[in-house]
């Protein structure tokens, strides 16, 4: 799978996209990002608190219960700020 | 008609304006909405992140939605990305149909629209100091009005 | 800052929102509207006459009662006059605000009153047959729901 | 006074201004209205339909039983119709 990540998700992580093979024992988005959150220090800090961010899976915005198979395009960013 | 666009340099409404109703001879109103970069509380520039395709998708359903719900004859969204600095216009929609009412409603409802779904980021920056722009509830209550 | 203009030639919209941004800091959204002669009828041009001086004072009154009901940053009325060939542009609202909602509201504010106040005339062309233009009664309608 | 007609009062009148002396027992917009009507077959069919028709003193939309005095600037027009 593609992860990418923007704003301040991405300079926490510092990095903006990496590919992952789908980790054992993850089905949704929230599984994923609890994942993430063990990888180290600056993903422990983008991901403490899953209430501050939204995620798109394949450019679709969808809640942290959907669904992610091994060759999703998701990503994980703040609420946006455009306009 | 849809024209959507994303670009760093700024835009030109007369020219999106004339394109909304040079081959359109039932086109009596054109609305559009300008924002800028407000440099009241000492903001120098912003600088804007966005998710690219997405962002054109997004928007494309955005108009897609707002065509289903008013008889419109187009719909342009031009966003600018990168750095801007204050009073720079950031973003504009503008919408042509026959009568004003259907236009203006539906340029109001882009904008509250585009603010809560198109993926973009604003990082502010006050003389050095840099901070990302929070959302802002009342754009969530803005948007809720028209479900 | 206020701009009234009654004129014979086109204006710029480019032009006037940059009029309107240049000076606020604190300008955050400038909404515009334009109307234009709908040719979908078969109206070839339509002629536009109007009470000189009342006309200025009238549309002054009507930017005086949206600076009454809305914070607005300024507020710009651009009326062409003369024969206007179908296509052409007729009239430019455009206001600024620093939020989004005042400058939404306040234009269309401001284009209802225009229709039942500002003292002009239209008369259409179709291939010759001249016809005075029809006071509509939902414009009358739209103007009192701000009442 | 200084009359003014727009539009097609103007072009069923035959003229866009004129001065007058405000004619004996004319007190009120709708009287100026009534005793210009009997001035001839272009006021007559000017002012048939009073209902049809709007008026100005000096500048400001007023209803027909407005007041108008020697040195007004009075309008009389059709519903407008610009924007």
């Amino acid at each position: 799978m593609t992860l990418l990540y923007f704003a301040w998700v991405r300079q926490k992580i510092g990095r903006s996209e990496e590919t992952l093979a789908l980790p054992e024992g993850v089905a949704t988005v929230g599984e994923l990002a609890a994942w993430l959150a063990k990888r180290g220090a600056g993903y422990a800090d983008a991901f403490a608190d899953p209430k501050r961010l939204r995620a798109a899976v394949n450019q679709d915005h969808v809640s942290f219960d959907a669904p992610v198979s091994a060759n999703d395009e998701v990503a994980f960013f703040p609420p946006v700020t455009g306009g | 008609m849809r024209t959507i666009r994303i670009q760093a340099g700024v835009f030109d409404v007369n020219a999106e304006i004339a394109a909304l109703t040079k081959d359109a001879a039932n086109v009596g109103a054109v609305v559009t909405f300008t924002g800028h970069v407000r440099g009241d509380d000492g903001l120098s520039s912003l600088t804007l992140e966005h998710y690219p395709h997405m962002t054109e998708r997004e928007i494309a359903r955005c108009i897609g939605e707002a065509e289903q719900r008013w008889p419109l004859l187009g719909a342009t969204v031009i966003h600018r990305i990168g750095k801007l600095m204050r009073g720079e216009p950031i973003v504009l929609v503008a919408v042509a149909a026959t009568h004003r009412q259907a236009a203006f409603a539906a340029a109001e409802f882009l904008m509250d629209y585009l603010k809560t779904r198109a993926p973009f980021w604003k990082e502010e920056d006050r003389g050095g100091a840099k901070r990302w722009v929070e959302h802002r509830e009342s754009d969530a209550q803005r948007a809720k009005r028209w479900e």
